[in-house]
């Protein structure tokens, strides 16, 4: 069956960010990867379904919590756990680190640790894609915290006004380190982007990878027609805002809020194909850990490259 | 008034208003480059941010040249966004106070993005934005920033001060530069007439000798170095004295050896900026000397700024908190021959005064 | 009867507004005025209108355009004229000039030249006044342009989610500089504030001191009950966005578009009773701009005073 | 590990974190004061800012300490509305990076507003941005603007180096300072502890003192005090070389005369900044040394500040990005007995090994 085959796919990439993520918390004390990094763990099924629903050539700009974008777009996990490493053949060399991973050959353009500051760079892509009169699509993917800044009143405006290809994909996990939506929003995201004149569609089941693939799918044909379109995905994340624990213990949420997620959450409904998948899956990633170890540190030769 | 690089307009020359050396480097920019587009608030309206842009949007269609509404942090990350997409855009500011609104796509984001993605991102793009001076600007309308951008690794900063430098400079950046480039323009200079050269390189992307001399090194930027030319030549005639003027017209990438090659031989320097001394362009200068050899300068220097204060409105305030043109050749006059050089100073006052009654627009 | 003397005295204020900035006008080609001045001929029933429905004790803060509610919040003529003159004598001492009016004594705080910039400055001034139990308002005075910032989502939001005593004025006149609402707008206030939960009024009269007054007292009664509401009014601007021309040859805008509000206009219209006002209060323009001119012009002293 | 001010706890002391000087001086702020209250993302949560506001929400109410939405411009502008209405707003950004979102309400209003109005308004306010450093910051979570804000009339800016600078500067500020203030806390001096003394006062509103020396003049800032103190201790042990640390700690409105004097008395210059070298705190050293007379300086100074380019990720980059204990004590040595001083440096590299393994949380 051919939904099979798809689901399939996307559950391969997602159990795989999720391991690699795993790998990640496993490494941390360590110290190999010295760099804050922001799980996606409970969000895989967003990234996954996503970048599944586009075509290769689209482009999406991402954040600093973006393991899950970086490996369902197609970036490589061996440069991926190198530039976590801080070494030479890291994606970046190791200027990046874990907050700005980047793979513009399989379209993931820079990522920003500045909340909400790479909205406007996909709606500056998308402008390009129509001035050329190209069929691609630039997605900007943003927590429901990035919805705050003005920055994001000011691209959906553009965006609308021009009619530019833009499809802005919001991550909802109802969090912003450890403020709750409600204290921090007056608004929903579909009655604001309708103020504007634009399209939206809230999708609870952010577990659901065929349904999130689905809806991007409409939304991309839709974005590709030249209306922009806001799509908000809602998920859950599992572990602490920043780092590889786990944060119920501070009282500021409970683990039963992410409980009736997980209990959706395929990569841990579908325990049988994650078990057949798995060694396959932790071979790759010993690959990738292998190879940033073997990966020499850049020392001074580099510290004064590229700047300009 | 033709306020002329060379001092007289010889065999190649036309006379070209710095406005009209802009218009003619975007039109020429925009027919070149199918990937070059400008967008700023009013680029395509009658005033055409003071005559710069006028008529590109008819010429080249709506999608070259458009209007945005107000949204200075939005249309910033946009161009980011479009220069990593292939494209070349141009943005303005007709204040270089309004980019402060877009301070974080500058400072956060362009700046860093080449290096912070070790070279696998580039953002070239080139961001104009006009200084206002005189006619009651005040606080708001009148800051001139390089300092605070030039602070920044990863950004390019120059201050054109003729139509010369802009016919030199723009077409260099828009076609090679790789990352992007703050141009910093002074509205005063938009309406002057300057006799270019089309034949041959004479600004670079870094600083250069406006006007040679023995006497005493002034740096200056922007309209400031035509103020220091006008001095040049006032102490000339009146005092015998031969001041050497450097543009330092690049501000991220100056050329600071040719300063200190110039210090090494005067011993003595003036530092005429557009901005306030303090953290300032007049300071770096001092530590680019002093880390070569303190004992380049001769004496203490003199560096003419901006008060230490925001910009007042009052006319008979704005007079006394740019250097004008009296004080200005004081500087130089005291640099070389003592405070007590007892020659007379010129009667104007303010800069505006003396060769432009700036009345706007705006 | 109690509304005549009510529109007796709005039209009063009008018409002095309206005589000031045509002095302005007078005075101007004699350079005595050296600052950009930005009129509100045509729009100054606003001004009025807003000022009456407010108590004494509201706090505006209002942008570069600003002569009419200078006037109508009740600031001193004279002084107003000392400071478009650049003397000591000035409001500010003539270190603010046309486009930084204030008045805090009668409730004006300061005019900013950055669109938009006071918005969030009268949101943190209701947050003020709320959080010491006070009944007092704040509103912030903006264009049709300033709504286009980020800042005013930034202010929409947090005004909302606080619940502050806010009234977002904006005097709708079509225009930012030569730019028409629709190339820049994609949304109509009153969808956008209502995204919020925030109440919002359109005002098509806004030549109407009366109507805009009665606007004002309604929708102060909502705030300083502790809803921040949006009040749109639309209005006219008569002469060239800045200076003291008019700027119908120019093309971007036909004479005709600002005709019909002037049919409507109570100082054109109401001809018998301007007429009978007129000699009074260009007395009293008189006497302010020789106040101005027997002021000394600040100098050294006055430069570095007041800097932290 | 403790970094004393003064060489050993002596009586009326005790140790006392940074961290735990901000929220004594947080929590006393809004004590004394109704009219303060502080808000910023996160100051409310279980983190409060690095443990500098925890608790103070459930102590004193939300009303007076309040988390916001992403929205830092907004939220700047909210602050000084609240100040012109006679409120104290104290805000947070936990790196100051995120401040670029507000460098509009920064520059263009509050640092104009007492000015440009003729001294008819104020904004009292204090705004506590963090400087972000090792374990992977990276471009965006690392800048120092200290020179970017100082550029601009009337803003105050000051960067504590110690406990005891908060517990002097605060109170005070809070009391009686009439305009805006802008803190800049590094965050590697957070987990810190330092000896304080609860009564005197010590650190002044402008520049100190920090040790006492005769052979060479160390101006330096924020944590880079601590590592020229280190220094000047390791100089001192292991070559008898007597290094006078000064703490510049207002970057706006330092004691250039005390810098003056003391370097009068040395020759000998270093300069340790947190920022870039280039229109940052060296330059207007230089500047305020050059201008009084290039003769202080008997030879070029020795500068220490961040690697001309973004900062990167990777810890192999970041220890050589940052100046290090290491080169701390070779600029010095290399002032005083010059560049073949021939002694063993500290093999310590990086100053995050030195005293504190930072791990975040960030
Ligand atoms: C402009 C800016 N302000 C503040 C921060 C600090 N910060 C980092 S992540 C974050 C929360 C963002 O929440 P959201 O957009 O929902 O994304 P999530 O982390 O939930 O994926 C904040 C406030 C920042 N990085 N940038
Ligand atoms: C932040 C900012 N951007 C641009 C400008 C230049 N500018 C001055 S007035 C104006 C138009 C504002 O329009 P609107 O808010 O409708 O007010 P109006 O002038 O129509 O009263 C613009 C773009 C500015 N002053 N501030
Ligand atoms: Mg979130
Ligand atoms: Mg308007």
């Amino acid at each position: 069956m051919k939904d099979e085959a798809t689901y399939r796919r996307l559950f391969r990439t997602a159990l795989l960010i999720r391991l690699v993520e795993e790998r990640i918390i496993a490494l941390y004390p360590s110290d190999r990867i010295q760099s804050p990094v922001h799980l996606s763990i409970g969000q895989e099924a967003v990234a996954v379904g996503v970048c599944d629903g586009l075509r290769p050539d689209d482009l999406v700009f991402a954040t600093y919590r973006s393991h899950g974008f970086y490996i369902a777009k197609g970036g490589r996990l061996d440069a991926m756990f190198a530039e976590l490493y801080g070494r030479t053949d890291g994606i970046s060399g190791g200027k990046a680190g874990s907050m700005h991973l980047t793979a513009p050959q399989v379209g993931l353009m820079g990522s920003s640790a500045v909340v909400a500051s790479t909205i406007p760079h996909a709606v500056g892509a998308a402008l390009s894609f129509k001035r050329r009169g190209s069929d691609r699509i630039a997605v900007t993917v943003f927590g429901d915290g990035a919805t705050e800044e003005g920055v994001y009143h000011e691209s959906l405006n553009f965006a609308a006004l021009m009619e530019v290809p833009v499809l802005f994909l919001c991550e909802d996990n109802g969090l912003a380190v450890h403020s709750h939506r409600p204290v921090r929003q007056a608004y929903r995201l579909a009655e604001h982007a309708a103020a504007f004149g634009i399209g939206s569609r809230r999708l609870e089941e952010g577990w659901d990878m065929l349904a999130v693939r689905e809806a991007t799918l409409q939304a991309a044909a839709k974005v590709r027609a030249g209306a922009p379109f806001v799509l908000e995905i809602a998920t859950s994340r599992y572990k602490e805002h920043v780092g590889v624990g786990e944060d119920f213990h501070f009282g500021y949420r409970t683990s039963a809020s992410v409980d009736a997620f997980k209990r959706r959450d395929p990569l841990i409904v579908d325990a049988a194909l994650a078990k057949a998948l798995e060694p396959e899956l932790e071979r790759e990633i010993d690959a990738a850990v292998a190879f940033a170890e073997a990966s020499p540190a850049p020392g001074r030769p580099e510290l004064l490259t590229d700047i300009i | 008034m033709n306020v002329a690089l060379a001092q007289s307009a010889s065999q190649g020359t036309r006379v070209l208003s710095y406005a009209g050396a802009l218009l003619e480097t975007m039109d020429a920019a925009l027919a070149r480059h199918t990937n070059v587009f400008i967008m700023g608030q009013g680029v395509d309206d009658f005033k055409g941010i003071f005559g710069s842009t006028t008529g590109l949007a008819e010429k080249h269609g709506a999608k070259r040249v458009f209007d945005v509404p107000l949204m200075e942090e939005g249309m910033t990350g946009i161009a980011i966004g479009a220069a990593l997409a292939g494209d070349y855009p141009i943005t303005t500011h007709i204040r270089a106070d309004f980019s402060f609104l877009a301070m974080n796509q500058i400072l956060n984001l362009a700046a860093k993005y080449r290096y912070m993605f070790g070279g696998l991102m580039s953002c070239p793009m080139l961001i104009r934005i006009v200084v206002g001076r005189s006619w009651g600007q005040g606080a708001q309308h009148s800051q001139s920033p390089q300092a605070t951008f030039a602070h920044f690794p990863g950004l390019t900063v120059v201050m054109p001060s003729s139509s010369q430098a802009i016919l030199d400079m723009y077409p260099a950046i828009i076609a090679r530069h790789p990352g992007p480039v703050i141009s910093i323009e002074h509205r005063l200079l938009y309406n002057l007439d300057f006799t270019v050269s089309d034949t041959g390189k004479h600004v670079p992307l870094g600083s250069y000798v406006a006007r040679e001399g023995t006497d005493v090194t002034v740096v200056a930027t922007s309209v400031m170095v035509l103020e220091a030319l006008r001095a040049a030549q006032y102490v000339h005639d009146k005092a015998g004295v031969s001041a050497e003027i450097i543009d330092l017209n690049s501000i991220s990438h100056p050329d600071w050896d040719l300063v200190a090659a110039s210090v090494r031989r005067t011993g003595r320097l003036v530092v005429a900026d557009t901005s306030w001394l303090e953290y300032g362009v007049a300071a770096e200068v001092c530590r680019q000397l002093v880390v070569r050899d303190p004992r380049l300068l001769k004496q203490p220097p003199s560096l003419l700024g901006m008060a230490p204060a925001p910009c007042p409105t009052a006319k008979s305030l704005e007079d006394i908190y740019y250097p004008s043109q009296h004080e200005t050749v004081d500087a130089i006059l005291t640099q070389v021959t003592g405070a007590g050089h007892g020659i007379p100073l010129p009667v104007e006052r303010s800069m505006t005064e003396g060769y432009k009654r700036f009345r706007g627009p705006f």
